[in-house]
């Protein structure tokens, strides 16, 4: 019945980890759960990918594998369905290797903050493995209901202001968002029996052409809102400046990647005419906040502030892929997604630790701490280089792929965004550089800098399997790339060339 | 026509009304505000008398002039120290009660206007109306007749005496401070 | 003398002359009610009907307004309706 | 022999990048030192092995009618992006590419043994090392790239490679501020270059450089006479691709990060801003030579860059006091001589002639250069200080150093027994058969090259004595001086390689033969140049102070490299920061954000608003009441007629 479908799992480690939680006394306690409960999601993670594969090889040509799908809400026809396609696949194990990470990354985080953490992390996977757009739209509030409390609570800075900002305008999002499901549910098929399921709804390809003139638009922003598209950005840089570490890792991280997940499952997939038609608007918006992201990054003075106008631009690298409406471009903007999501992490990780021993982010007050923090330096430049594009490691890989596919485009219009898409890798080379430059090298500010310790085991730990991830994709980038490509030719050729 | 006299009667109840009303509202002191709304009550009697409702103008009288107003009487000398009571209002507030009167009252005349079906027209012959009708109209259950109302009323009252006396019962604790 | 009625009632900052104001409104409604019985249906006498239990009403409805009025009165041992706004917001 | 052992050559750098970088910091420098070395001597023999068998080896159709093969030697597909553009990873031999192999794993062998002794005592002695490797590792992948992609790819990690080693000394400012300049300027002529590739892969749908530069007339034919702004997009993609290998190279616009590089050890400049790194612009053109005789306007562009380059880089070693700053320069202006070869060079005369003297000019020049930094490595070493008023009449005290910096002056002149003679003769008779202008023009710069090379030369090792004080500058220990013996040996010797037989455009072997006409100017301008240099600066005389103060403006526009500098600094600086970043960060801080609070403010204002409404006043309430009653009433009254 249920329980035999390895989905449903993504959603029951968690909660049992919640169970347990609430049991649990000792700090000492606590770090044992989230620990097993981390190293049990990425388990999960590899036996799917493995399963996925296998079922792939043997020939299994239908696009959705582990289906299941149970009712949940006869009215309105809604199903707890199931399913996973290779993109999702992808989805699943970032966020598990992320969420892995992130319980190292909180270390001496009380019961609470676990709590918390943990359903956040049930929205995030229940996102990803759901195929049915209530319970799709379900989890996406179930991950951002803990946000305003993580934020809320556990903060620094302003928090209350980011916590409710971030909070309200993602809701505003998701405002959005819920008049265009509604849309869609109801022109979900022409012979009257409404359908929520994904993948029946683009069967059936039953919605007007007016209507999806509408309903696009509010997808898009709704998801948009989420993927840090331009003039709904703002809530990034506060939101996460103030966020705890491992929040922002798994905020930054795979939060942001829902929202590109679902521009692309959503809006484009069941509105594909009207994806053709109203891809320029967007296009614009996203060319801008790329640049604009990276620009902006280049003068902040906050780290997380940097790091968080980084995603900015990287998102809106992976929207502007997807509104690209081919394959190369679309499967770019998913590895895109993969390595934004891992070098985030590692970036908050890492700025997590150096704001745990120096207690100042601020670029202007720190300097040479390569030779103090020589481990945590390390990794900063190797997770500098990776958003850089170093060949090698993962951005390089999505980068590449997202500028061959876009410039499939051979009129002018697509070919002037996309160049102004390219120059966006010099202006992240600068800014980049110039935080490392000020941040690692020069010489010592900070007197009492001096006698900072290096990482602890779980730090390292932390860092280490985010470092390897990127390593991976960076030098074997077929392996995912294929994976991706596959379902990706299913989504393109329902779009009208 | 009808005898002059009626008329010259009516014209004469009809300004004292007015004139008592508005005397009574805006008088300084409350007292003689009092006596005014007497004048006004006797007024409204005659009218009933004027229109053959006997009945009701004696009710009128008993009930209101005599009852209510002593209460008022009462209420008066029991809540405020004579002499002292001297109102003065805040502007904004008397144009914001005129300008409500003023609209009410037009709005009514402009009503009673456009339904001039009835004005101008005769008294009609008065049908005899003598107590015996009255009382069996009141507790007869037939097609005009009130019984429900009546018991209703009757019940009302009985709340509102229990109302009144529990709540203006002197307070124990209260006398002790 | 509605209009009289309606005026003093928003006006008056003694609650007793407030209840006058009503008093006024009251008998306004009577004598019309008698009126237009008398004119326009001769044979019925629903609008005295109605003005009997009107007045009825108005006596109970007076009564205790005066019982609440002692109480205020001994309670903020003044009777001027500004200040009572406990009821704010 | 197969050439599957060429894999090798990229492998072990790589490993030895790995074990240094991971497991170095435990190594005492003695342990890494040497282990890096043997390494690198290990992979220079496999890749001698592999060139010699490539140049001389029989069989295997090595040479098919006259033509040299270009054998794949092995392809791995690293990134299948769409089924025709697949990115692979793989090892091409071809003269060029066997060339530079031999090159390369020379220079930086002799390298790794120099820096034993120049780096003796540096903290962090392993971190060198390790980036010492992944330099030659990506320089080697570069090389030997099968497709254009594979070379973008190596081509970043040089340029990546390059920012750590010139920000080796990271604690000092200055140093971390030119590798980032260096990093950055590198990474927007990349930017050029990957837009070409894009361009290029778009029309052509292939990155293999065996289909690009195979059959190149199809290649253009396939961009269908596209056009765009003017130029057609085939020229525009191999200009955009140029600009890429003018960044690498230090062209004319994008040269300012070479002489700040040297901020990094002398080691680290000799290896990357001498030999290997600088021509890898070259290399690159010379790798897209087919393709690029189809566009001849870029090429005309090439030419012309090529000589600004060499004109502004020489007039400014004119007067440069740090003898580092000078040997940059000076470097800038030779691989300009390469690019401008490259540029004249023509099918038609003399079978591209211009094509293989660049690529024999970039052979020796990178013998000698490495020789002339590693001498002026030995002397700051000795001397401990870059200006050349803290040196002078040093040929007592360090006399192998002088020698062998006397022979390489001698070759970068072109004086004929030398190989600088040789290859500079080439350039100059494939410039003169272009036009006479660009002819004379190289000719000219080639005397001034001679000029401050000896002005270097005689300030450093003649010149009045300064007081060393008590410790004197003494000769530089063995290990140091060993590599700079061997350069000095080769720069001699190459002069007489018949590179014609190896190293041609089409593959075809041809044999040079020296136009004696050409060649006897251009010794005579050298000579001039030499003489003229020993008038001035053999003895310490106050002629040159009083030229310099004759023409003050000049020399101190020349001495700021022509305010370079200051103008990129301006551009940057004030333009894109002050007037891009800070306002959009300002406007996304005010205006975006702004809006949101606004709305925040907006709901707080307008709720506190109708709070007021809830006075408590009873009276209040009935007005309003009242009043709505009425309204109601005509509302309705005014519906029903």
């Amino acid at each position: 019945m249920i329980f035999d479908n390895i989905l449903i799992y993504f959603v029951l480690v968690p909660l049992l980890t919640l169970g347990c939680l609430a049991l649990s006394r000792t700090t000492k306690q606590i770090r044992a759960i989230t620990v097993t409960a981390g190293t049990l999601l990425m388990i999960l993670a590899t036996w799917l990918t493995v399963g996925y594969l296998q079922q792939r090889a043997a020939g299994a040509t239908e696009e959705m594998l582990y289906t299941g799908s149970w009712l949940w809400f006869e009215p309105l026809n809604i199903h707890l369905a199931l399913g996973v396609d290779g993109i999702s696949v992808v989805m699943l194990v970032l966020s598990s290797i992320i969420v892995f990470a992130g319980v190292f990354a909180s270390w001496e985080m009380p019961r609470e903050y676990f709590l918390w953490f943990f359903l956040l992390s049930i929205g995030v996977f229940g996102f990803f493995i759901s195929i049915d757009l209530f319970t799709m739209f379900m989890f996406y509030e179930v991950a951002l209901i803990p946000m305003y409390l993580l934020i809320g609570v556990w903060g620094s800075g302003r928090k209350e202001y980011s916590a409710m900002k971030l909070t309200l305008m993602l809701m505003g999002g998701s405002a959005f968002l819920m008049l265009g499901i509604l849309g869609i549910y109801y022109h979900s098929s022409a012979d009257g029996n409404l359908t929520m399921n994904l993948v029946e709804i683009a069967r059936n390809n039953s919605i007007p052409h007016d209507w999806q003139l509408l309903l696009f638009p509010l997808t898009f922003v709704g998801f948009g809102v989420l993927g840090a598209m331009f003039p709904f950005h703002t809530w990034s840089p506060d939101g996460h400046a103030s966020a705890p570490t491992a929040v922002s890792m798994l905020h930054a991280g795979v939060l942001m990647k829902l929202g590109g997940y679902g521009c692309f499952r959503v809006a484009i997939y069941l509105m594909p005419w009207a994806a053709t038609e109203l891809a320029w608007i967007f296009l614009i918006l996203t060319g801008i906040s790329v640049v604009y992201g990276a620009f902006s990054a280049c003068v902040q003075t906050d780290l997380k502030y940097i790091n968080a106008y980084s995603s900015v631009s990287h998102c809106g690298l992976v929207l502007f892929a997807i509104l690209m409406l081919n394959t190369t471009a679309m499967t770019g903007a998913i590895l895109q997604m993969l390595s934004h999501g891992l070098m985030t992490a590692l970036f908050f990780a890492l700025i997590g630790m150096i704001y745990g021993r120096t207690h100042t982010r601020d670029i202007r007050e720190m300097g040479g701490l390569m030779k103090i923090i020589p481990f945590l330096g390390a990794c900063y430049v190797i997770a500098g280089l990776a958003s850089l594009g170093l060949p090698g490691l993962s951005g390089f890989v999505a980068e590449m792929t997202i500028f061959v596919g876009s410039f499939a485009h051979s009129d002018t219009f697509h070919r002037v965004l996309t160049i102004l898409a390219c120059t966006s890798i010099v202006i992240t080379a600068v800014y980049i550089l110039r935080v490392v430059g000020k941040l690692l090298y020069g010489p010592v500010q900070d007197k009492h800098h001096l006698e900072l310790t290096d990482a602890k085991w779980w730090e390292r730990l932390s860092a280490i399997t985010l470092i390897v991830a990127v390593v991976s994709i960076g030098f074997f980038p077929n392996f995912w790339s294929d994976i991706i490509k596959e379902s990706m030719s299913v989504i393109v050729n329902v779009i009208p060339q | 026509m009808e005898s002059l006299g009626s008329i010259i009667l009516y014209v004469i109840v009809a300004l004292s009304i007015i004139v008592f009303s508005i005397l009574a509202v805006t008088t300084r002191r409350i007292l003689r505000a009092a006596t005014y709304l007497l004048f006004v009550l006797f007024a409204t009697a005659a009218v009933y008398f004027m229109i053959g409702y006997q009945f009701l103008g004696a009710m009128q009288i008993a009930v209101y002039a005599g009852g209510i107003l002593v209460l008022f009487v009462f209420a008066i000398l029991l809540t405020s120290k004579p002499g002292k009571q001297a109102e003065q209002l805040t502007a904004h507030r008397r144009h914001l009660g005129l300008l409500a009167a003023v609209a009410g009252v037009a709005a009514c005349g402009f009503a009673l206007v456009t339904f001039n079906r009835f004005c101008g027209l005769a008294m009609p012959e008065a049908t005899p109306l003598d107590m015996e009708k009255i009382g069996t109209m009141l507790l007869g259950t037939g097609k005009y007749q009130y019984l429900l109302p009546f018991e209703a009323v009757s019940v009302l009252l009985l709340a509102c005496i229990i109302g009144g006396i529990v709540v203006a019962r002197r307070d124990k604790d209260n006398d002790k401070k | 003398m509605f209009g009289c009625g309606v005026y003093g009632f928003i006006t008056r900052k003694n609650m007793i002359a407030i209840l006058i104001s009503l008093e006024l409104m009251l008998n306004a409604v009577d004598i019309n009610f008698a009126v237009f019985n008398r004119y326009l249906f001769p044979g019925q006498f629903e609008g005295m009907i109605f003005t009997i239990f009107a007045i009825a009403i108005a006596a109970a409805e007076t009564a205790l307004a005066i019982a609440i009025i002692v109480n205020i009165y001994r309670v903020a041992k003044n009777i001027d309706i500004r200040d009572l706004n406990k009821m704010k917001f | 022999m197969d050439f599957s052992l060429s894999i090798l050559v990229l492998v072990i750098p790589f490993v030895m990048f790995l074990l240094l970088g991971l497991v170095g910091m435990k190594m005492s420098h003695k342990v890494a030192g040497w282990l890096g070395t043997v390494a690198m001597g290990v992979t220079t023999v496999i890749a001698y092995g592999i060139a010699f068998t490539y140049f001389f080896g029989t069989g295997q159709g090595q040479i098919a009618e006259g033509v040299r093969q270009q054998i794949v030697a092995c392809d791995y597909t690293w990134l299948a992006i769409t089924d025709t553009l697949i990115i692979k990873l793989g090892v091409l031999l071809d003269p060029i590419s066997a060339m530079m192999l031999i090159v390369i794993t020379t220079v930086s062998f002799l390298v790794h043994l120099y820096s034993i002794g120049y780096m003796h005592g540096e903290v962090g002695f392993q971190r060198f090392y390790a980036y010492l490797s992944l330099f030659t590792m990506s320089m080697l992948g570069l090389v030997v790239a099968t497709n254009i992609f594979q070379m973008y790819i190596f081509w970043e990690l040089v340029g990546v490679s390059s920012y750590l080693l010139i920000g080796f000394y990271y604690t000092t400012p200055a140093a971390v501020s030119a590798s980032k300049k260096a990093f950055i300027v590198t990474r927007f002529a990349d930017l050029g270059f990957l837009i070409g590739i894009l361009i290029l892969s778009y029309y052509a749908q292939t990155f293999d450089f065996l289909q690009l530069t195979g059959e190149p007339t199809s290649v253009i034919q396939s961009a269908g006479g596209a056009t765009f702004l003017g130029g057609s997009v085939m020229a525009w993609a191999l200009a955009l691709i140029f600009m890429g290998g003018a960044g690498k190279s230090a062209m004319f616009p994008l040269h300012i990060w070479l002489p700040d590089a040297m901020e990094g050890p002398t080691p680290v400049s000799a290896l990357i801003h001498a030999a290997t790194m600088v021509v890898a612009g070259v290399f690159l053109v010379a790798r897209m030579f087919p393709l690029y005789l189809q566009e001849t306007a870029v090429l005309e562009l090439i030419t012309i860059i090529g000589i600004v380059t060499a004109f502004y880089a020489a007039s400014v070693a004119m007067v440069q006091s740090d003898i580092k700053r000078v040997l940059a320069f000076s470097t800038i202006s030779q691989i300009a001589f390469m690019i401008t070869a490259l540029g004249v060079a023509r099918p038609e005369y003399h079978e591209g002639v211009g094509y293989m003297a660049s690529m024999f000019h970039l052979f020796t020049h990178a013998m000698f250069k490495a020789c002339l930094f590693l001498g002026a490595g030995a002397i700051i070493h000795a001397v401990h200080s870059n200006e050349y008023t803290a040196m002078g009449g040093l040929r007592k005290y360090m006399p192998i150093t002088n020698i062998t910096f006397l022979i390489s002056c001698l070759a970068i002149s072109g004086i004929p027994p030398f190989s600088g003679f040789f290859s500079k003769d080439e350039i100059l008779v494939a410039a003169y058969h272009n036009s006479a202008f660009y002819g004379i023009a190289l000719s000219v710069i080639a005397g001034m090259t001679a000029f401050y090379m000896f002005r270097l030369y005689y300030l450093i090792f003649w010149g009045e004595e300064r007081d060393y004080g008590d410790h004197k500058p003494h000769e530089a220990p063995a290990v140091m001086t060993i590599p700079l013996i061997i350069l000095a040996a080769v720069t001699v010797v190459a002069g007489f390689i018949p590179f014609g037989h190896y190293v041609t455009w089409n593959r075809e072997a041809f044999d040079i033969h020296i136009d004696w006409t050409v060649a006897g100017t251009s010794i005579a301008i050298a000579l001039v140049g030499i003489v003229l240099a020993t008038v001035l600066y053999r003895k310490p005389s106050a002629v040159p102070t009083r030229m310099a103060d004759s023409c003050r403006w000049l020399w101190r526009a020349a001495y700021k490299r022509f305010y370079m500098d200051e103008l990129y600094m301006f551009v940057t600086h004030k333009i894109i920061f002050a007037l891009i970043c800070k306002p959009i960060a300002w406007f996304d801080r005010h205006i975006i954000d702004g809006t949101m609070d606004a709305f925040a403010h907006v709901t707080h204002y307008a709720s506190s608003k109708i709070k007021g409404l809830q006075s408590g006043l009873v009276q209040n309430y009935v007005t309003v009441y009242f009043i709505g009653a009425i309204l109601l009433a005509i509302v309705t009254w005014l519906c029903v007629i």
